[in-house]
């Protein structure tokens, strides 16, 4: 009798009962497995990242992210690493010591920088500057969120998913409202895998058939502008020192991830003498980082953090950012095509939203939809590629204003 | 409202901020590109000939016939890992 | 002697709950595959069709190729783990 | 005269001469190398934990693993890492950040679950069922060590190396007696590296000619039962979902340990769309905690913890352990056949302790000496990876009891 | 208005008015970068430590490491890692967990010892003696900068740079000076890509040609001597291991280098059993510990530590320290050659300060001008690599002495 | 001077460790070469076998192919790094 008391004591079954919301979490963990691996949504965060859901809510098994409250003691001072894992578990001693930090972030964008070629973005460079125009849907979901009520903290956190950038959203999540972390990483993530359904959806409600007719390459014959590359790899190694350095003079918050991003993408484009660095950079150290920092995201979603009105407010307003993003960067077109006689396709502004390369792709295969002649993936790169610098340097911005 | 200035505060400073790093972009990227036309149009030839080495210009080609030949000899046992260039 | 009343008792429970995991371990399993016989027999083509999209810069027929001649004199023994374009 | 007396104390001569205890480690360091590099038992942990005893047992180096007295302080507290490199040298940073946290066994755990294929037990599912008869020995030996005076998490500590699972056992000891770990490590790994030698000569003591004669594929033809399975991989991804969530509502201090190894799991059976995933798990990151793992518990070994009677209580008690933990698994067996007409070879039972693959290979070549025609490897697979759980739940019930 | 100030203030531009040094340190990394990538030397470190430097100095950006006054608390306690990422960032996070732990230099140094080859110097044993004679520019330059006014800890991280080891240079200078790090680090890296342009410099003033014209394998045949090796693999297992044990009873302060080193050079000759390790240690470990030491020492020189009259001695200094360790080298072959009939190439003690295998290229090359078929590359490498193992111990009596 | 004391005797301390140091290298390794001469002067033919089971049975032979082979078709710029049995 006394074992199987001590035996049911043992198991979790009693918490369950207690707390049906975890049953609830672990069918949202399934789910986002579903997403991951049948649907194939950016299925190498959201796997790790719904797999740390699901162990976090097994109640008894330690794995759930608990509150910065734990941590933190009095004088400003919190507990160190070693109490961290014997009075809260491993998930936590990774969670607080690789992502509280802000520490993976700037890894992950080093690695992306280190498979991210700018060649298309300086063969393009004027079309580079819709990636500015495409940051919208941040400020205006942010100043939505306000008005229903988040903190400028949230509001800045929730808008940031319209910068289309996993990362660089984690990173302003950590850095101004950690509590909201699990939610806006799974919409980041989940609607950067939807960009393939946004980007159709807001292109058919903006643009005329006319718009989506403009031939890049017929324009590119008509007016000739284009400089001439004559070095290209002198050019590829010169670009992200001379861009880190004076980028970080205007926005300096931005430098641990768009330094890292740079660095990245310099020892790619040095080449050979530092390979084994580059190597390292997109392998062992980008998939290293992207298998914890899944988990322990995903980690941090338990019942008691997830199951709050907050969270529907998040997928909702991820929803618009991307939306009113993609909206700014085709108005960012139409607006400049008023001015100039070399018109600009709209669904070049479209892809300025980042979500590399698959926003270009997806563009592409709408304008060859219009005229199958119509190749723009090459003019849509650019201002894709300048949409990760344009919401990171967004992100910057709100951690300056608001830390 | 407070919060609200922070709001639209932070619309214009972040649109106007972007809007300039993107168009610094876009002119840095420019000057760069003429800096390297005119003082090094070509690739230096001792760092051409080191860069040839580090972009491995093995085509898919090459792997088949690599990949079939390792095949042959080893039986089926061995696999191909990685081709590095030298 | 309590020392020695913990470790019957663990033995109990221990055994117990062994046996009950892996018994689970056989019934989740059996489960799982009426589950999956009934309601996804085959393997979906679907998914095959997305996941050759997802392999991008070399083309899926090169893919084939090697992986067919690889087959072919390894035998069925041989397996191409990765092939990246360099 | 003075630069002599100065040279003298710099070196460790005068410490050898006060503690001989030293040379003796050194030695048994040396043997260890030696198992792991002519004898070649299981080279990959028993070379680092080698080296780590030889580099704790070289006084003055720093090297050693120091008692948590010296790294507790008062109201809970301990040193933080930074304090512990300082005071103490890299091999405590590495052992405190690493090992006391608990944090490397489950990342093996990963590594070993992208590794494992979980195919030939779903294809022979009921004897997974034997997996769990052959943790007999853990509970057996727990009972012997508190009779010979060792207290029950101690004891605990030492039947787990019957549960012949490495990262199973050092993490159990971690978690109940850390003051152990280096010769529990070091026995865990050398009987798994006997298991050669171990089976044989308990199939040997219980099994009759009849029973080893026992031919698997005749039985199946005989009484054919399976299930066919329609769709192996829709399966494979399924089965470690699934049973990750139940077993961790029955054990829930399993999870860090099942969750891993069905996280490692499922990320290898998803295939190509998380492929750099699972390289990472079996791949840097395996090897890499390998490393870390393997010195840092070696270095826990200074002489002053090493030579105690308790080590011999270990070697003895650990060999115990596998030996009753096989027989659990053959009786298992046998108890089994007085029930049904379909019989099952109890070598099948025998390779329930874990030691994947090279359990089931030993049991496979004793079936092939005695009917050549007998193949029985895809059938032990199936009881030995059962035993991997089976090893990790009786490490959850230890925990979750004794903790 | 009030918008304009504020973005005014965000962006660094009054920073580097107040404090033009900053622009200084970049123009510095910039300069640093030119060397690693347009001259190759050393890039892969160079690169990282000069990115690290363009980092530290983008004034807000918070990546520079802060002195570890900000770091310690009272009653010899320190920050924790979590306090340091939350109140310096990730750069600090990196620089105390990775760096001020004195961490990554054995990891390192692991990596070499798996990259190593002891056979060149086991088939010429009796020229690894000179690997000492060239030790001599440490102990010289270490007492020329106490006679400057260097502290003798600062002086004793100056002279090591005549070791001719980066990881030995920054893993004492971690020790006894970490203020220094930055440029002593540098220089190291520096002088060790100069090595094609010192060694030849020394030699010509100190080598007449008759000397330099000594056929090392025609003094082979005259006067053959040499152990003939039977079993080169069991030979290369044992040596690092009695040699580790040995040298560490008599250094111990070496340990933490030596130790590891000789670690990784035993898993390599351990072969394909443990191949796995061995290509952790070379590959993922090695090349992340490469980028995040680079990265971190870079980031100590921050104007503030940088632009100082230490830094200049440090360049001047470490000239020295490799001219005198090069000459002490050589003078090891003079004194010998004045006792022997066999009489050995100067330029085989010349190689005795480590840059391994680049002075024995250098070595040979300058043989080989004066006499085509003298091939001495296989006898340098034995001074070569013993001239790491020489700096090491240097190193381990400094610490000892100083710390 | 005090500083210069410490200063000096590094010098002789650490100069005559260095030299004892690379001495015993020397005569250590001298001692490990007779000793493995004498008692282990043949690469054992236990362990061989015993590795060679462990080893991916590819012999040098063949590797010598595959490695003609590759540099054969990628005009020695590729090297095989590493060839796996499956
Ligand atoms: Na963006
Ligand atoms: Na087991
Ligand atoms: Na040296």
């Amino acid at each position: 009798m006394g074992i199987l008391e001590n035996l049911y004591k043992m198991t979790a079954i009693q918490d369950f009962i207690n707390n049906p919301g975890y049953l609830l979490m672990l069918a949202i963990g399934s789910f986002l497995l579903y997403l991951g691996i049948r649907k194939q949504y950016e299925p190498l965060l959201l796997v790790p990242i719904a797999f740390g859901v699901i162990l976090a809510n097994l109640p008894g098994g330690g794995m759930g992210v608990v509150s910065a409250d734990l941590i933190n003691l009095e004088g400003g001072h919190t507990k160190n690493l070693l109490e961290i894992a014997q009075d809260h578990g491993i998930m936590n001693f990774l969670y607080y010591s690789l992502i509280k930090t802000g520490f993976l972030p700037p890894i992950i964008f080093m690695g992306i920088g280190a498979l991210t070629d700018f060649g298309p973005m300086l063969r393009n460079l004027r079309l580079a500057f819709f990636g500015a125009a495409a940051q919208l849907g941040i400020f205006i979901v942010l100043i939505a969120a306000i008005a229903l009520g988040f903190t400028a903290k949230e509001a800045a956190s929730l808008g940031i998913i319209g910068g289309a950038d996993g990362p660089t959203a984690i990173y302003t999540t950590i850095k101004l409202a950690p509590h909201l972390l699990g939610p806006i990483a799974i919409a980041a993530y989940s609607y950067m895998a939807l960009v393939p359904v946004i980007i159709p959806l807001v292109v058919r409600l903006t643009c005329s058939k006319k718009e989506l007719l403009i031939h890049m390459k017929d324009m590119d014959k008509q007016y000739p502008s284009k400089l001439k590359i004559k070095n290209l790899r002198a050019v590829k190694i010169a670009f992200p020192i001379v861009l880190g350095i004076i980028i970080s003079i205007f926005v300096p918050s931005a430098v641990p991830l768009l330094g890292m991003l740079l660095f990245g993408n310099l020892i790619k484009e040095i080449g050979v003498n530092v390979a084994r660095l580059s190597e390292a950079a997109t392998g062992s150290i980008l998939n290293t980082a992207t298998i914890f920092l899944g988990l322990s995201v995903g980690a941090t979603m338990t019942a008691e953090v997830f199951l709050d009105f907050k969270t529907i407010m998040i997928v909702v307003g991820g929803f618009l950012a991307f939306a009113v993003s993609i909206f700014g960067g085709i108005m960012g077109v139409k607006v400049t095509n008023l001015f100039t006689k070399k018109k600009i396709n709209p669904l070049c502004g479209a892809t300025g939203l980042s979500a590399v390369p698959m926003a270009s792709r997806v563009a592409n295969d709408i304008a060859l939809k219009y005229d199958s002649s119509n190749h723009i993936l090459q003019y849509c790169m650019s201002s894709n590629i300048s949409g990760v610098i344009g919401s990171a340097v967004a992100a910057g911005v709100l951690i300056s204003f608001l830390q | 409202m407070n919060e609200m200035g922070i709001a639209l505060e932070l619309l214009g400073v972040g649109m106007v901020t972007v809007f300039i790093i993107l168009a610094l972009v876009v002119i840095l990227g420019d000057l760069i590109i003429r800096f390297v036309n005119k003082f090094m149009p070509e690739p230096e030839k001792v760092s051409a000939a080191k860069s040839t080495v580090s972009v491995p210009e093995i085509n898919s080609k090459k792997i088949a016939a690599i990949v079939s030949a390792v095949s042959k000899v080893t039986n089926g046992g061995g696999r191909v890992v990685n081709i590095e260039k030298l």
